[in-house]
């Protein structure tokens, strides 16, 4: 069929590129910026082909590279893509693209070195989402950590060590555990294939704890409330692109992470901690709404706000398992939903960190005290702003309502209740949005001490960009739910199947 | 004749003398060379004694074994006490506790 | 005919893409893109109609484009063409295309011309998405879209603090009202597998037996649908307790409150709900909670609006209180009556604001009708032009008001719905006290103009004024008949059998009815008020004191002002902070996470005083161990 | 002839050691010559020891092919370490020969260790090396913290010999004899009474606790830190590498074949030395300031990896344990190679915050301490991660479900410190002067990236460990 190694491109060709620019630090600025633009439009060329060459009517893995790794151990160089991979793979190299072409127009001491960073993580996020052993999969999400914490950590904020250590800390407990429970499944399987482990009959106990060791490293990956104190404070201190990465793709991996462990293998603990798993989605959802309104600090704000809707990506996962017995339609609706939330998310945080990226280079604060009248000075910013800051609060014909609105279909599928408690971030949503729109992008200023000016051509097509692609996820995002469809489909109906 | 068990619990004895020689001087390091020194000297007396038991040479050469590291290894130890006593002026053991934590 | 409507539906939207490119270049291309665009709409929407019905058409409904197409579902957006979405569309696109020629004048000073036009063709344009919506899922898009466009208009001024509060929270209840109809949208798309009109009507009453348990207690699937779906129509359409967005929203450019929030967009809830009168035809008990909502919302905020002196807010006041009466009509299944008021109101609400407008730009904004006077020497034509439309609105007997409002008040009366009947009477008497106060007040009395050569303003006001009047006053006697009949929308609206019973021996004919209405209660109510504020307002002959109790009840209008303006926000940000502050930060951050890595420094710190750096310490802990070890294992083995 | 081939790799070395005293006295102020000689030595004496002749002939000592690789990775190691300490000790101006010769006396001595098939060679290899280390670690003799190590490394090291020897005496009164193969056929042959049975057992505790001395666990683990700190950071790289690996073989030879059939006893005790270790490891070293203090505790809680996967009793066990031991010997290596190359304020590395900013002035450096940092950590996708992924992998093939979430859970702690030094390379900025005093990094650079190379193609390490314990055991467990 497709005999050309092209995930392994996609994971190997930003890491070495990375790697050279982070070794040779002697590297002009431009050289490096123009070699960062090239590979990651390469990256993007080459998903858009990969994206092309997907089968969307097959449900089973594609492009599957698998060569012995540590034989010793039966862990395998396993690669493949499904539905869900592609959608996620083509994000990521679109918002890395997008990077590089932002990265341009910002300065920082040792450029090629953070521009190497990011082409590392590229690559490592490619792994993530295509690695189908799960060593493989676990290196790939750890390594993820490294380049992040050295991207906050050498070019963040004031409060940037701290933060750091916090974030690295905490996520490596997740994982940690999570490795335990992939190390428990591997020996009863006797293979580290993802796959494999589907096939296992665990007990209820063992699943349970499997289940746990699961949700703890991938709900704070996502993250899930109460494990969610690391996002923001990262965000805060991590330079604009860091924020960017941070909030459109990395968070995705603990979505990614739940969809391709949680669901398939720990069905039965799951169905039984689904109510409880729910609350915690719900309180995600609505308290975590709440704690955004208060915040004064913009970066902050759409922080929360990211945790939030990545609420919305569990309650979507989490409905499957409360719909598994009674209505699969609704739990593939929730699935769905949960994917394209993560896709729609992607884009839209992505642009807002940007959109905060270049009001800070201007007035040189993130409060919302130290920014106001924004319009005034930079019209057109301001109108893509409250475009984003619209589609974030899950405005129609943007991409942030699909998800919302499949999601809460599922939910009503199930309890009324629920489904009504998640729609209440409609109005939540709106109101810490507009909050920050109505502070930094409205309001009288004369005097533009802030020294705002119209954004430059690069930034211009950047936001221009996320603004036609949230809005073709939001106008007919059929193309994206023919991608995953099958995949989505096929995996609730072999969750299903497992069961009886 | 002795049985072979008072032999054993001697030495062991020895043993136990030395070592709570070596934590309970809290005075001169002289003090605790003289106790290791009784610490091999009551296995020596473990390896004769099991070794005349057994009716096998090889305890007791083990003995000429020991005997001769111990000997080097009291040379090397009085030598770094010598440099210990250049350099701190003291050879007491509550002084040595410049590094810790 | 779907590419008619297709351009019918695209032209506007086509508009704000190519005012958004060209940018601040040139007004006048502005103005004729803006103008040109909503123009082509409603000539199309106009040639649609009479293409209906000349050809007697059957409603067609059909998807043009894929939104999303998988295996289990699928959803679109598509046209659905029949009387109902047409009649609304050409009312939509006219009172538009009126309000831009209005405002080409209106907003001739401002600098942001552009984005003005921009705005409101994309109003226009999302209201025809609701209009010609043949799905659930369409419907709620357009629906926010609107919001969207109500949002940007209101903060127009985007520095004026008002404003900006102002459409936050217009945004921001409406929003309330949204969660209301995406919940009835999910639950009609989980339950039927579609949110297409046609499909979900086929299905309805397979489902209205199927119950939903919330809590323990199950309800009618059917009616909750209903009633969610409802609750977006309060928001939108301004019924208590989802109303005080709209007399804040009044920040706006005046053009646009007659646009939006009197004359298209505050409708769209009574248009869905007649849209969907298949569904609550059969939900008769969320109908009767529609038909509170709308007599308590007709005569209690009726009432607010004497209290007022902003000549923006009373109007404001008096929009609510007549969509009170629409959603009343629908309350009481008489979907095609609502329609008929909805159709007359947008014209003469929209002709009154545009006529505010006037007096607001010839006084210098000054808004306060106790600061206006005397104008009608200096602006004769918008003089008489805002007598038609009081008349209309008060419901003088053979204006278009009279029809759509008396023959509601009417049918309520004749069904028996007392209370209702009761409170819409009363609402007779306070429409007319309130229209004749801004009436005489503005247009009788002191001149307050400075400058005294002071002329009527542009011809690009006067004529869409001109061209109101009309509707304003004729339209109603000229369809009346036709409508309550139930041929102008036949099978588009349900419950004709509820109107026509009521038209065939109730109102007989137009005639019939206007002669009757002399001899009803609901005109001596009108003379009565009539009278009474002439020698009041006018002659001043009087004086009343209102209870202070009352009155500071209605200035405050009922408590709501307060808990939109102080008690929620107060209370949503010391609610948050407290989670932030107390939750967030001192227990989750400080207290769990914080706290563990400070317990492992601490605990690092006090056993590294273990490491004593003393030999004999070192030499027993190694002996001990020792000891332990061996003691262990001669217990253990 | 034969005699000459069978212990080539010692005699060259013993000769040379020799050899190479005498040249000094004649080539004192051209000592290059004599480090040139030096390297030569090793490089022989690996060579021979590769190709080195496999024989039974000799109760007491061993010649076979395992052992010959490890011995190749011992002089391999201390090549290594030599050609950081040449350096190290040229820039501190105390460059002697002396140092070499007693390194290799000590290196010897873990041959014969390794060797030892007797419990005697064991005891005359251990003291051979300790007597080496007590001078190498005095060598600094200007300094009190470098003499006051010695003599706490002397008096415990003495201790625990006594130790060992007492415990050698309780099996060979037991037992009837020294040699291993013949221990091991009493202890598994024979039924035995109680008497017997507690003497043999007391033995094994005895030696147990003088190996776990010379490893470094805890509860026996006090003198590591100290003497790490008071010694020469080269004496250090030494102190935490060769020994380690010729201890680890004693515990393999002696654990695994006499005293098999013990295991069930003293399994629990290795799984509880080695869970304490790490949690000590850990825990210690959370809030050290000194970097030698803080490696030290990163070995404790290393080693006691090691001796956990010596404890779970299982091929997977075995393998980890010795997969973990090279990992681990590398990785020292690395960080503590890096630390002989750096200077702050033209002294020795002491505090982490002498390292600051480093990432801004030497950024090449930056990277190899990053990512020798991160393979302590077991990040991946450093070799750390793997190895701690195959004793992890052991711990619950043999369903020690518990421990291993112990042991993650304190891998998380000990990231914290290791992060610590990351932080402040990359995230502080500079105050004083700091400098690297070599041009030449070469098997620095190697040394370090391997580390990277390895976690990514991590099978030649796996294979070359399931190889080498498949010539060790032809037995499974």
């Amino acid at each position: 069929m497709f005999n050309f190694p092209i995930l392994s491109l996609l994971i190997w060709i930003p890491i070495l590129v990375g790697l050279f620019l982070v070794i040779s630090n002697n590297l002009s600025n431009k050289l490096s910026e123009y070699l960062t633009l090239i590979i990651t439009f390469l990256v993007l060329l080459l998903s858009l082909s990969l994206t092309n060459n997907y089968d969307q009517s097959l449900s089973q893995l594609q492009f599957i590279e698998r060569i012995e790794w540590i034989n010793g151990l039966n862990i395998f160089y396993y690669l493949a893509a499904d539905g869900i991979s592609v959608s996620l793979i083509l994000l990521t190299a679109f918002i890395n693209f997008l990077i590089a072409i932002y990265a341009s127009s910002e300065t920082y001491k040792n450029k090629s070195a953070y521009l190497g960073y990011f082409l590392i993580l590229e690559g490592l996020l490619m792994g993530t989402f295509t690695a189908f052993d799960s060593i493989l999969f676990y290196i790939f999400f750890e390594s993820l950590l490294i380049p992040l914490f050295l991207i906050i950590g050498i070019w963040g904020g004031k409060n940037r060590k701290y933060a750091t250590i916090k974030f690295f800390l905490y996520t490596l407990f997740g994982s940690v555990l999570m490795l335990i429970a992939i190390i428990y499944l591997s020996t009863l399987a006797g293979s580290f294939a993802i796959r494999d482990f589907y096939l296992l009959n665990l007990s209820f106990e063992e699943e349970l704890f499997i289940l746990l060791a699961f949700l703890i490293g991938f709900g704070i990956k996502i993250p899930m409330w109460p494990v969610h104190t690391w996002l923001p404070d990262a965000h805060v201190e991590a330079p604009t692109s860091g924020s960017v990465i941070l909030a459109s793709v990395l968070l995705k991996v603990g979505g990614y992470g739940m969809i391709r462990f949680m669901l398939p293998i720990t069905t039965e603990a799951g169905i039984f901690l689904s109510e409880y798993m729910i609350y915690l989605s719900l309180i995600a959802i609505i308290y975590i709404s709440f704690v955004a309104y208060a915040q004064t600090d913009m970066k902050k704000l759409i922080a929360y706000s990211s945790v939030a809707h990545m609420g919305f990506v569990t309650l979507g996962i989490f409905l499957v398992f409360h719909l598994l017995g009674n209505n699969l339609n609704a739990a593939v609706i929730g699935l769905e939903g949960a994917i394209i939330q993560m896709i729609s998310h992607g884009l839209i945080s992505a642009a807002l960190f940007f959109c905060i990226g270049i009001i800070y280079k201007h007035s040189k604060s993130r409060l919302l005290k130290d920014n106001y009248g924004v319009v005034t000075f930079m019209p057109l910013f301001s109108f893509l702003m409250l475009f984003f800051l619209m589609a974030n609060s899950g405005l129609p014909g943007t991409s942030g309502f699909v998800g919302e609105f499949l999601v809460i279909t599922s939910a009503l599928g199930s309890n009324i209740i629920i489904g009504f408690l998640a729609a209440i971030s409609l109005l939540l949503s709106a109101s810490y949005s507009l909050k920050l729109g109505k502070n930094v992008l409205f309001g009288e200023n004369t005097q533009n001490i802030q020294g705002y000016k119209e954004c430059t051509i690069n930034e211009k097509f950047v936001l221009g960009v996320l603004v036609i692609f949230i809005l073709y996820l939001g106008l007919t995002p059929d193309y994206l739910f023919k991608i995953i469809d099958h995949t989505t489909i096929n995996l609730i109906d072999s969750i299903n199947l497992g069961r009886t | 004749m002795i049985p072979i068990s008072y032999y054993l619990i001697l030495s062991t004895i020895i043993f136990a003398i030395s070592i709570a020689g070596i934590f309970l001087n809290r005075k001169n390091i002289l003090v605790l060379l003289m106790s290791l020194e009784l610490m091999f000297l009551s296995v020596n007396f473990n390896l004769i004694t099991l070794g005349n038991y057994l009716g096998d040479l090889t305890g007791q050469v083990f003995v000429f074994f020991v005997l001769t590291v111990v000997a080097a290894e009291s040379a090397i130890g009085l030598a770094l006490l010598i440099v210990l006593f250049r350099n701190k002026k003291t050879i007491d053991v509550d002084d040595l506790s410049e590094l810790k934590g | 005919m779907i590419y008619l409507a297709l351009i019918l539906l695209l032209a506007p939207l086509v508009g704000t893409l190519l005012l958004l490119y060209t940018q601040n270049n040139s007004k006048r291309l502005s103005i004729f893109i803006s103008n040109s665009s909503i123009l082509i709409s409603f000539f199309v929407s106009i040639y649609l109609l009479f293409l209906y019905f000349s050809c007697n058409y059957l409603p067609v409904s059909q998807d043009v484009l894929v939104f999303a197409d998988t295996k289990l579902y699928s959803l679109s957006f598509g046209l659905y063409i029949d009387s109902l979405s047409l009649v609304m569309s050409t009312v939509v696109t006219s009172v538009s295309f009126l309000v831009h020629y209005y405002s080409i004048s209106y907003m001739k000073d401002e600098s942001s011309f552009n984005r003005f036009f921009i705005y409101t063709n994309f109003f226009t344009f999302s209201m025809l998405l609701i209009v010609l919506s043949n799905n659930f899922f369409q419907l709620f898009i357009g629906w926010e879209l609107v919001g969207l466009s109500s949002y940007l208009l209101i903060g127009f001024w985007t520095s004026k603090e008002s404003a900006i509060k102002a459409n936050y929270k217009a945004f921001l209840v409406n929003r309330v009202g949204d969660i209301g109809l995406l919940l009835g949208l999910c639950l009609v798309f989980v339950t039927y597998g579609t949110t297409n009109y046609t499909e979900v009507f086929n299905l309805k009453d397979t489902i209205n037996n199927s119950e939903l348990d919330i809590f323990g207690t199950s309800f009618n699937l059917l009616s909750s649908i209903c009633l969610l779906l409802f609750v977006g129509a309060m928001a939108k359409s301004a019924q208590v307790p989802l109303h005080f967005w709209l007399p804040d929203s009044m920040e706006g450019p005046t053009p646009i409150s007659a646009l939006i929030h009197a004359a298209t967009m505050v409708t769209a809830g009574i248009y869905m709900v007649a849209r969907l009168s298949p569904l609550y035809v059969l939900a008769e008990d969320v109908s009767i909670f529609i038909l509170y909502v709308g007599s308590v919302t007709a005569f209690f905020l009726g009432l607010v609006s004497l209290v007022q002196n902003d000549i923006k807010r009373i109007i404001a006041y008096s929009t609510i209180s007549q969509l009170g009466y629409m959603t009343a009509a629908l309350g009481a299944s008489l979907y095609s009556l609502a329609i008929f008021h909805l159709i007359t109101h947008a014209f003469f609400k929209a002709l009154l604001f545009l006529c505010a407008g006037s007096i607001i730009i010839k006084c210098h904004h000054e808004q306060d009708i106790r600061k206006i006077g005397g104008l009608r020497k200096f602006m004769p034509i918008t003089y008489l032009a805002f007598l038609y439309a009081s008349l209309s609105l008060i419901g003088f007997p053979l204006t278009s008001g009279f029809y759509s409002k008396e023959v509601i008040i009417d049918a309520i009366g004749y069904y028996n719905h007392t209370i209702p009947y009761t409170m819409l009477l009363a609402g007779i008497f306070i429409t007319t006290l309130y229209t004749s106060k801004i009436f005489f007040k503005v247009f009788f009395g002191e001149c307050t103009l400075h400058d005294r050569n002071e002329k009527e303003n542009d011809k690009e006001m006067l004529v869409p004024l001109f061209i109101l009047t009309a509707p304003s006053v004729f339209l109603g006697l000229f369809i009346f008949d036709s409508l309550l009949s139930g041929t102008l929308f036949g099978a588009s609206l349900m419950s004709n059998t509820v109107v026509l019973d009521f038209y065939n021996n109730y109102v007989i004919n137009s005639l019939y009815f206007f002669l009757h209405s002399f001899m009803t209660i609901n005109f001596f109510i009108l003379l009565i008020a009539l009278i009474f504020s002439y020698y009041y307002y006018y002659k001043k002959s009087f004086n009343i004191s209102i209870p202070n109790i009352l009155s500071t009840i209605l200035k405050n209008e009922y408590g709501f002002n307060n808990l939109s303006t102080k008690f929620i926000p107060k209370f949503q940000n010391l609610l948050t902070k407290y989670l932030w502050k107390n939750i967030d930060i001192l227990t989750i951050d400080n207290g769990i996470i914080n706290n563990t890595s400070l317990m492992f420094d601490k605990i690092s710190n006090t056993v590294r005083k273990f490491q004593t750096g003393y030999i004999y310490h070192y030499s027993l802990t190694i002996i001990s161990a020792l000891i332990l070890a061996l003691l262990i294992i001669r217990i253990r083995y | 002839m034969i005699f000459n081939l069978l212990f080539i790799p010692e005699i060259i070395l013993s000769i040379g050691v020799m050899i190479i005293i005498v040249i000094d006295l004649f080539l004192q102020s051209h000592k290059g010559i004599t480090f040139k000689f030096i390297q030569l030595l090793l490089l022989l004496s690996g060579y021979y020891s590769i190709n080195g002749q496999v024989s039974s002939i000799y109760q007491s000592y061993e010649l076979s092919e395992f052992l010959n690789v490890i011995k190749f990775i011992l002089l391999f190691g201390s090549f290594i370490i030599f050609h950081y300490t040449y350096k190290h000790l040229k820039y501190l101006n105390n460059l002697k020969i002396e140092y070499f010769t007693i390194s290799i006396l000590g290196l010897i001595g873990t041959m014969i260790m390794i060797s030892a098939n007797s419990m005697l060679m064991l005891y005359l290899g251990i003291e051979l090396l300790s007597l080496s280390l007590y001078a190498l670690i005095g060598f600094n003799k200007n300094s009190s913290l470098s003499s006051e190590a010695a003599i706490k490394y002397y008096v415990l090291g003495a201790m625990s010999s006594g130790i060992l020897l007492f415990g050698i005496s309780l099996i060979y009164g037991f037992t009837g004899s020294i040699i291993y193969s013949d221990i091991a056929e009493v202890i598994n042959a024979t039924e035995m009474n109680s008497v017997e049975y507690f003497g043999i057992i007391f033995g094994i505790v005895f030696i147990t606790a003088s190996l776990c001395f010379k490893f470094g666990a805890a509860p026996f683990h006090m003198w590591v830190p100290d003497i790490y700190q008071g010694s020469l950071v080269s004496t250090t790289t030494l102190l935490s590498t060769l020994p380690k690996i010729a201890v680890f073989i004693v515990f393999l030879k002696l654990y695994y074949i006499p005293f098999i059939s013990m295991k069930s006893m003293w399994s629990d005790i290795l799984l509880f030395v080695g869970m304490l270790s790490i949690v000590i490891g850990s825990i210690f070293a959370l809030t050290q300031t000194n970097i030698k203090r803080l490696l030290a505790y990163s070995a404790i809680s290393n080693i006691g990896f090691i001796i956990l996967a010596l404890g779970i009793v299982s091929n997977e066990g075995i393998q980890a344990s010795l997969y973990y031991t090279i990992v681990y010997s590398l990785t020292a290596l690395a960080s503590f190679g890096i630390i002989t190359h750096i200077t702050c304020n033209s002294h020795g590395i002491e505090k982490i915050s002498d390292l600051s900013g480093l990432s801004q002035t030497h950024p090449y450096y930056a990277i190899l301490i990053l990512i020798t940092m991160l393979s302590s950590a077991g990040i991946p996708p450093m070799i750390g991660f793997h190895a701690k992924l195959i004793v992890i992998t052991a711990l619950i093939d043999s369903s020690y479900i518990i421990l291993s979430v112990i042991v993650v859970i304190m891998t998380v702690i000990s990231a914290y410190y290791y992060l610590k030094i990351i932080k402040t390379i990359y995230f502080d900025s500079r105050e004083d002067l700091i400098s690297v005093y070599s041009n030449d990094s070469l098997i620095l650079s190697l040394n370090s990236i391997s580390l990277l190379i390895l976690g990514i193609f991590p099978y030649y390490l796996f294979d070359l460990s399931s190889y080498l314990i498949g010539l060790l055991f032809a037995i499974s467990f």
